[in-house]
């Protein structure tokens, strides 16, 4: 049982980013220094935590295009709750970015749980309505970083332990998903819904509901991710992270996760995210025009998904006896 | 199993007629709130009724429901394809390419027509040939394909298109009757024959509502599938021909995020995103629909994202009011 | 045994009702403590139904599940298993991607202090209920690595892990061989020595008569009789079943045709068959026998191009074809109805005539232009043909019962005109008296000359129906009988892989 | 006699800059009296979404619309269309190529910008030193002519060396992440050019996070509210920028020239633009309004709170 031990798909996507990582030193071997390592996973973890979201989500056979304008919403709600009440202490504004997201995401849980509308469609329409409620309540206005308090601001950069805290958010994320996915009984009714719906009402699991849950964690993520975003760049607009919801969609891709649902790792997602963010932070290290960008995540996500689907494709049962002894 | 004895039983044709069937469909009701919205807008603002503006009006939705009809019975027949505004990119820059070295307006047309149509055979041969689900393989040709034109353009534009070219983005038949909109009506009316009126569009029905049986009733379905991601392709194409026109230029940013409007105006028609059913005729309201909102709301000057909400409320009203509806009256049966 | 005074579960005039069936017709049934009752009913008799409405899977319509002698209502599967009830379904219902630990303890997990899944008690208790039920796996495989006997294993096992007094077995010897068969009974009578009450699902009547204490039988939905087995017997139980002697069910027939339709020589696939090789005459009702899983569909499917095989010859009327699609099949005139008509037969979601004229659509269609009127006259003739019982031509299939759906699939078929027909278990549930008709219909095509191919495990199907019967296990053709041979024992000899007589001859 | 509406059609909607040329504007409609200003724009700095606001504006006839304009080219037909229907149009800040407008107001001379980021890295770093651009979206007329009127002053500035030009997408986490590969590709870097005020806030706060501070000077073009912060700590040492009330209020009285007034755009022609003075067309039929003005730590205070 070999294949139990070692997670062939994690593995290699481990392997792939190593080579990545060669790749980039031969040119340019600032890149593998540590510090710049660790940067770069700091830059990259927004989309970790977003990934991992929308993992949940594409596991239990739905997906979620709204988390973009969900975490630009929620930054600029705290941006400006920021600069209506500067002396609001950092707890109380990530608990109220996460809330937030957490009551978006609970909006799409409802319309895909009690109305049955497919998740597809009704996030398309929260990511329009979102994106558009944030004009209404800033005006279209930035908020910009002088307006912003210092402890708003610093928060994320903050280093402890010689990491700043954005990477150690993004930690404690993997941490505390790696747990729930796998020693929780939610995590494995996510895992169960998406692989088998039916054979899930069989067992008691109301599929419904852990649809909406899925999207009420996939919204909480986005809704913190909003928050260190803006604090992050010191900056909220209408169109911050615009498109963004494609990026993660194409790290859980990459990262393994079957867009049919049922499969993936946490593992999975988090290497898919840093897949795209070493790309993201190589190309203008080592000289690629930024033109190149596009192309080049784009044809990463073809191999990783036409490699996915190779080694995925589950060997049929075999009824033969003597092809089952030469396997 | 007959045995003679006993005439068959009858069966009807149809239990409805033609009318009370039409009378309950997803048509009617958009039909109706189009004109709600076409009767709200003359009464905001007075700008509205004249035929230049409507005219002008239509630019709103043309190239986006071009693609619409292929999009919708791609939707139909379970797929969907997410790259068509990068194909637009692709296709506007080979032409804008082509231009530079004084191609004329027919080649123009040929390679954007061509272009859009090779990006829907690669689209195609990952999905039907490689297996894979489209959702996926078209996010990453979104990439793809307008990173091309980035890696070809960078920052650069190109411009210089022959004049005769401006025909179709910016040229008239007849008084405010544009050549985008007689394009449009032509092919809605090709792909409404398309989808009901022949045995294509019965099996794309049939591989919508249930691949593996239309696969055990001998319809060729990848095949199908395949050709239908050609069309999508290829409307991109005829979309980029019409929008590079009416630009006059190209930049690699061209059509961004067309791809969700032009589903979106799939969906508020009436097609089922989980595939199996829908019409063309509901796409060309949904297209007016659109156009009609958003002209209406530009009129008043209410910016664009503000205009997405009207959209994106619609798209989930109109599918969760209906459902609503049954529920309510469901408990109010019960109790 | 001394009769229990209370039932521990009880069903007084259930109905469950789905549109256009009635599945369960205030129906009664009784389970005992430290009692096997058998539940006995033709395909479609409400049995699996009435599993799942003690389970809470369903709600009943009407009527009153009692345990011990109170009313309950189950909301949802976790009340039925809570109060003590827990199934073995027919369909397996677990997960692919789940560990067998986690596909037999979702939903009721041990946990840890901290509330998190203990994953080491979880294996331990695993591992203890798979040996105890003889299986020898590993509880940390991923439920996919296993075969589906070993998957009918795990699912008993996760009906053992609740601590129950009453356990459901919807069919759970289907797929099932000898040796784990053997096994199960030992468990069934461990069970009953702690008191357990058993409902017991089987089509097999040396198991019913071998391990049942009582028996209830259904028919068409409706409750027939209970009582104790041993005051039954074989032919009793089958004539209350079935409301007649089975003897009349098939049509009597006679073979005369010698010309050679189809030849098929030497068809194999990587994986799934080999060495097939058979001759199928005009008119002739050829018989494919062997126990599930055999490798007969997958045969059939890459007879009608679904899948390729790895090498092989078919020829028809002599001439060798190459057949690559259904498509290039139906143009060769084979067609194949299938086993598994909800994904593989009939277009839920599309208008009863627009599924009879899907494969015809070349004949009713001008230059590829649908021709309504024709659609109709077509669909029409072959819906009369079958008698076909629905409001109208374009109500969607869906709403047909499932019988129904089976005559618009053969319908389908039949009017391509073909010259051989697969029929992949024709009458799996459809009802009793749908199940004459099919077998006296596939008499009738035979007689006018069609050849047919009839994929069936039920062995007075096969038995009654065919000219001669083909038996493969494990992917091969292992044995063909006809005329005289044709004895239940001997197909199951063959099927099993068995030398001398078991005592799972018979069915 | 009825208002003369002017249309002020912006990049993008929320953008610092241009509420601040809207306040402009009114306060030229004001000095006017009979003026009307329809402020608008997309809220994405797309050519199509401009394209399908002069429709709407199209439609709804008004006397005159001035635009600065997310595309030189693709605006040019609807702009045209706009000057068929009898509007007068004229572009400022961004410009459209010349047949899509009457005139076209600069900002200032883009000789003298080009100069001016230059010259705002070379004022501290008197024994030479690298620099590199940090350009904003690549579709966006104005920072290419700039960068390429910088480039043929280079001359000028001996020791200068420009190492590369990247692109920030006026995104602020896409520029964020080239600043910061800027400094790690070149780890001598002494000064970020940003003429664009999104990008140019983006790298001072990627050079604070980076601790380089006093080593690498963020300079270019920004607004003086969103780097008052900058300024303070030392990321940046100067920026510069006109002034968009006065490009605003500049904008309107022209197109008011032109649409109230008769006043022809012609090569050569004077046009008065209330209290900015005059603007003289070249050839281009292209004008500038002024030099810009220099922020640093000695007048940031009294502008921070203006734009
Ligand atoms: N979900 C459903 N919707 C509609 N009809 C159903 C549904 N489930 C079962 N039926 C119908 O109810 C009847 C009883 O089905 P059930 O599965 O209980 O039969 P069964 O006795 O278990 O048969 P078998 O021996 O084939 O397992 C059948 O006519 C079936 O078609
Ligand atoms: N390893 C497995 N995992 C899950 N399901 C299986 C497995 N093996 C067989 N089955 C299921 O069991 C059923 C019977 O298998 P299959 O149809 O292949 O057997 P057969 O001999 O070819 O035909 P028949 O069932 O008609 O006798 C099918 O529904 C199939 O999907
Ligand atoms: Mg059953
Ligand atoms: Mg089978």
């Amino acid at each position: 049982m070999l294949s139990r031990l070692i997670p062939v798909r994690e593995t290699i996507l481990g392997a792939a980013i190593l080579a990545l990582l060669l790749l980039i030193a031969s040119r340019f071997s600032g890149f593998v220094a540590p510090a710049n390592l660790l940067n770069v996973f700091n830059d990259t973890a927004p989309l970790i935590i977003l990934a991992l979201g929308q993992m949940v989500v594409i596991l239990t056979r739905c997906i979620d295009l709204s988390v973009a304008a969900n975490l630009a919403l929620t930054g600029m709600a705290v941006a400006m709750l920021n600069v209506a009440m500067p002396g609001l202490p950092i707890p109380v504004i990530i608990a109220v970015a996460i809330g937030l997201g957490a009551v978006m995401g609970a909006i799409n849980g409802l319309l895909v749980w009690k109305l049955m509308i497919p998740p597809i469609v009704v996030t398309l329409g929260t990511m329009a309505v979102f994106r558009g409620i944030i004009f209404l309540i800033s005006d279209g206005k930035w908020v910009n970083a002088h307006e912003m308090s210092d402890a708003f601001t610093g928060f994320p950069r903050a280093v402890i332990l010689g990491l700043p805290v954005l990477s150690w958010v993004a930690l404690l994320t993997v941490a505390i998903f790696g747990i729930m996915m796998s020693r929780t009984a939610l995590g494995r009714s996510i895992f169960a819904v998406g692989g088998n719906p039916d054979a899930a009402v069989y067992t008691g699991i109301d599929v419904g509901r852990v649809k909406f849950l899925a999207f009420v964690l996939s919204g909480a993520l986005a809704g913190l991710t909003g928050y260190l975003w803006v604090a992050r760049y010191a900056v909220a607009y209408v169109d911050i992270a615009g498109g963004f919801e494609l990026e993660v969609v194409a790290a859980c891709v990459i990262g393994g996760i079957s867009i049919a649902g049922g499969i993936g790792s946490v593992g999975g997602a988090v290497l898919g995210a840093l897949f795209l963010g070493v790309i993201k932070n190589a190309l203008p290290v080592i000289n690629i025009s930024p033109f190149w960008q596009l192309a080049i995540s784009g044809s990463a996500i073809l191999i990783a998904v036409a490699f996915n689907a190779r080694s995925g494709k589950t060997k049929g049962r075999i009824i033969l006896k003597s092809a089952e002894a030469s396997e | 199993m007959t045995d003679g004895s006993t005439p068959p039983r009858f069966i009807p044709d149809r239990l409805r007629t033609r009318k009370t069937r039409i009378l309950h469909s997803w048509e009617i009701l958009l039909l109706a709130v189009a004109i709600a919205i076409f009767v709200i807008n003359s009464l905001a603002s007075p700008y509205f009724l004249n035929a230049w503006n409507l005219s002008d009006a239509t630019f709103n939705f043309t190239e986006k429901a071009m693609i619409a009809f292929a999009m919708a019975l791609l939707i139909i027949s379970g797929e969907i394809d997410l790259s068509v505004a990068a194909i637009i990119a692709l296709a506007s820059t080979a032409m804008g390419f082509a231009a530079q070295y004084g191609a004329g307006t027919p080649e123009l047309v040929a390679i954007g027509l061509v272009v859009g149509l090779l990006c829907g055979v690669f689209n195609a041969i990952f999905v039907t040939i490689l297996g894979l689900p489209s959702i996926v393989v078209t996010i990453g040709t979104m990439s793809l394909f307008r990173g091309i034109s980035y890696i070809v353009l960078g920052d650069e534009a190109f411009r210089g298109y022959p004049a005769s070219f401006a025909w179709f983005g910016q040229g008239y038949l007849f008084w405010v009757f544009t050549v985008e909109l007689a394009l449009f009506a032509v092919i809605a009316v090709i792909y409404g024959v398309l989808l009901h009126k022949t045995n294509f569009g019965r099996a794309i029905y049939a591989i919508g509502n249930n691949p593996t049986a239309a696969l055990f009733s001998g319809i060729r379905v990848q095949r199908v599938k395949f050709i239908l991601f050609l069309l999508t392709g290829l409307m991109s194409g005829v979309a980029a021909i019409c929008l590079t026109s009416r630009l006059g230029s190209t930049r690699p940013s061209i059509a961004q995020g067309m791809e969700l409007e032009v589903v979106t105006m799939v969906v508020l028609g009436g097609v089922s995103i989980l595939g199996g059913s829908g019409s063309i005729p509901g796409v060309v309201i949904a297209a007016f629909v659109m156009g009609l909102v958003t002209f209406g709301l530009g009129l008043l000057n209410v910016p664009g994202i503000v205009m997405s909400i009207f959209i994106g409320l619609l798209l989930i009203g109109v599918i969760a009011l209906p459902r609503l509806w049954t529920m309510a009256a469901a408990k109010r049966g019960r109790t | 045994m001394t009769e229990p005074l209370t039932p521990v579960v009880s069903m007084d005039a259930i109905t469950k009702i789905f549109p256009g069936v009635k599945a369960l017709d205030a129906v009664h049934l009784k389970l005992y403590a430290g009692q096997v009752t058998a539940l006995v009913g033709e395909n479609g008799a409400g049995k699996s139904t009435t599993v799942k409405v003690l389970t809470g899977i369903y709600r009943p319509d009407e009527g009153t599940v009692r345990i011990d002698g109170t009313p309950v209502t189950f909301t949802d599967p976790n009340a039925a298993s809570d109060n003590g009830i827990t199934a073995i379904h027919q369909e397996t219902v677990l997960f692919d991607e789940l560990s067998v630990a986690e596909n037999i303890f979702i939903g009721h997990a041990p946990r840890t202090r901290f509330g998190l899944i203990d994953r080491h008690a979880m294996y331990e208790a695993a591992a203890r209920l798979l040996r105890s039920i003889g299986a020898n796996f590993d509880p940390r495989t991923r439920l996919r690595h296993l075969g589906i006997a070993n998957k009918h294993l795990v699912a008993i096992a996760r009906a053992l892990s609740v601590d129950a007094r009453v356990v459901i077995m919807d069919e759970p010897t289907a797929a099932l061989s000898h040796k784990e068969i053997e096994e199960l009974y030992e468990l069934i009578e461990n069970l009953k020595s702690q008191g357990k009450a058993i409902l017991f699902i089987s089509h097999k009547f040396d198991e019913i008569f071998r391990i049942a204490d009582r028996y209830t039988v259904f028919r068409d939905g409706a409750f027939i009789d209970e009582g104790l087995i041993d005051d039954i017997d074989r032919d009793g139980l089958v004539k209350l079943m079935v409301g007649r002697a089975v003897d009349h069910i098939f049509p009597t027939r006679e073979m005369t045709a010698t010309e050679d339709v189809l030849q098929v020589v030497g068809y194999a696939h990587p994986t799934e068959f080999a060495d097939i090789g058979f001759t199928l005459k005009r008119g002739e009702i050829l018989g494919f026998y062997g126990l599930v899983g055999a490798g007969r569909s997958e045969f059939m499917q890459s007879l009608f191009g679904i899948t390729k095989p790895s090498k092989g010859v078919c020829k028809i009327k002599g001439k060798i074809r190459v057949i690559r699609s259904p498509a290039d099949a139906i143009s060769n005139g084979i067609v194949y109805v299938p086993e598994d008509r909800g994904k593989q037969g009939a277009v839920i979601g599309l208008p009863i005539f627009q599924n009879i004229t899907l494969p015809s659509l070349g004949r009713t269609s001008r230059s590829g232009f649908l021709r309504m009127v024709e659609e109709f006259a077509l669909a029409r003739e072959y819906a009369e043909r079958l008698d076909l019982r629905a409001a109208s031509l374009d109500q969607d299939v869906g709403q047909l019962s499932g019988g129904n759906q089976q005559k618009v699939v053969i319908a389908k078929w039949l009017a391509t005109q073909p010259q051989v027909i697969i029929l992949d278990e024709p009458t799996k549930g459809i009802d009793i008296g749908s199940k004459a008709a099919v077998h006296e219909f596939m008499a009738e095509l035979a007689a006018q000359g069609l050849s047919v191919i009839m994929v069936s495990s039920e062995i007075p199907e096969v038995i009654g129906m065919s000219d001669r019967v083909i038996i493969m296990r494990d992917g091969r053709i292992v044995a063909e009988v006809a005329g005289d041979e044709m004895q239940p024992d001997v197909l199951v000899r063959h099927a099993a892989g068995i030398g001398e007589m078991s005592q799972l001859e018979d069915a | 006699q009825d208002d003369v509406r002017i249309a002020l059609v912006v990049k993008a909607l929320g953008i610092g800059f241009f509420e601040a040329a809207a306040k402009g504007a009114e306060e030229a409609a004001e000095e006017l009296g009979n003026v009307e200003i329809i402020y608008t724009g997309p809220t994405d700095t797309t050519a199509e979404g401009q394209i399908e606001v002069i429709n709407a504006l199209i439609a709804q006839n008004v006397d005159a619309i001035a635009i600065s304009a997310n595309d030189t080219d693709a605006l040019v037909p609807a702009l045209k269309k706009a000057m068929n229907r009898g509007i007068t149009v004229i572009s400022w800040d961004s410009g459209v190529a010349a047949e899509g407008r009457q005139l076209h107001l600069n900002p200032s001379s883009n000789a003298l910008i080009g100069n001016m980021i230059i010259k705002l890295a070379a004022d501290h770093l008197p024994d030479g030193g690298d620099v590199a651009v940090l350009s904003a979206t690549t579709t966006s007329t104005n920072q290419n002519i700039w960068i390429e009127e910088m480039t043929k002053v280079m001359g000028e500035y001996p020791g200068i060396n420009v190492v590369t030009t990247v692109y920030g997408d006026d995104l602020a986490d896409k520029s964020y992440r080239e600043a910061t590969g800027l400094m790690q590709s070149y780890p001598d870097l002494d000064a970020i050019i940003a003429p664009t005020s999104v990008g140019i806030v983006a790298a001072a706060q990627a050079v604070v996070d980076a601790g380089k501070v006093g080593e690498v000077n963020v300079t270019g073009l920004g607004l003086p509210s969103e780097m008052a912060g900058a300024i303070e700590s030392g990321a940046s040492q100067s920026f510069a920028i006109w002034n968009p009330i006065d490009l605003g209020y500049s904008a309107t009285m022209l197109a008011y020239q032109l649409a109230a007034n008769d006043v022809v755009a012609e090569p050569g022609a004077d046009i008065p633009m209330g209290r900015m003075g005059t603007l003289t067309l070249d050839e281009n039929t292209e004008g500038a309004m002024a030099d810009p003005f220099v922020y640093d730590a000695s007048n940031i205070e009294e502008f921070k709170s203006i734009f």
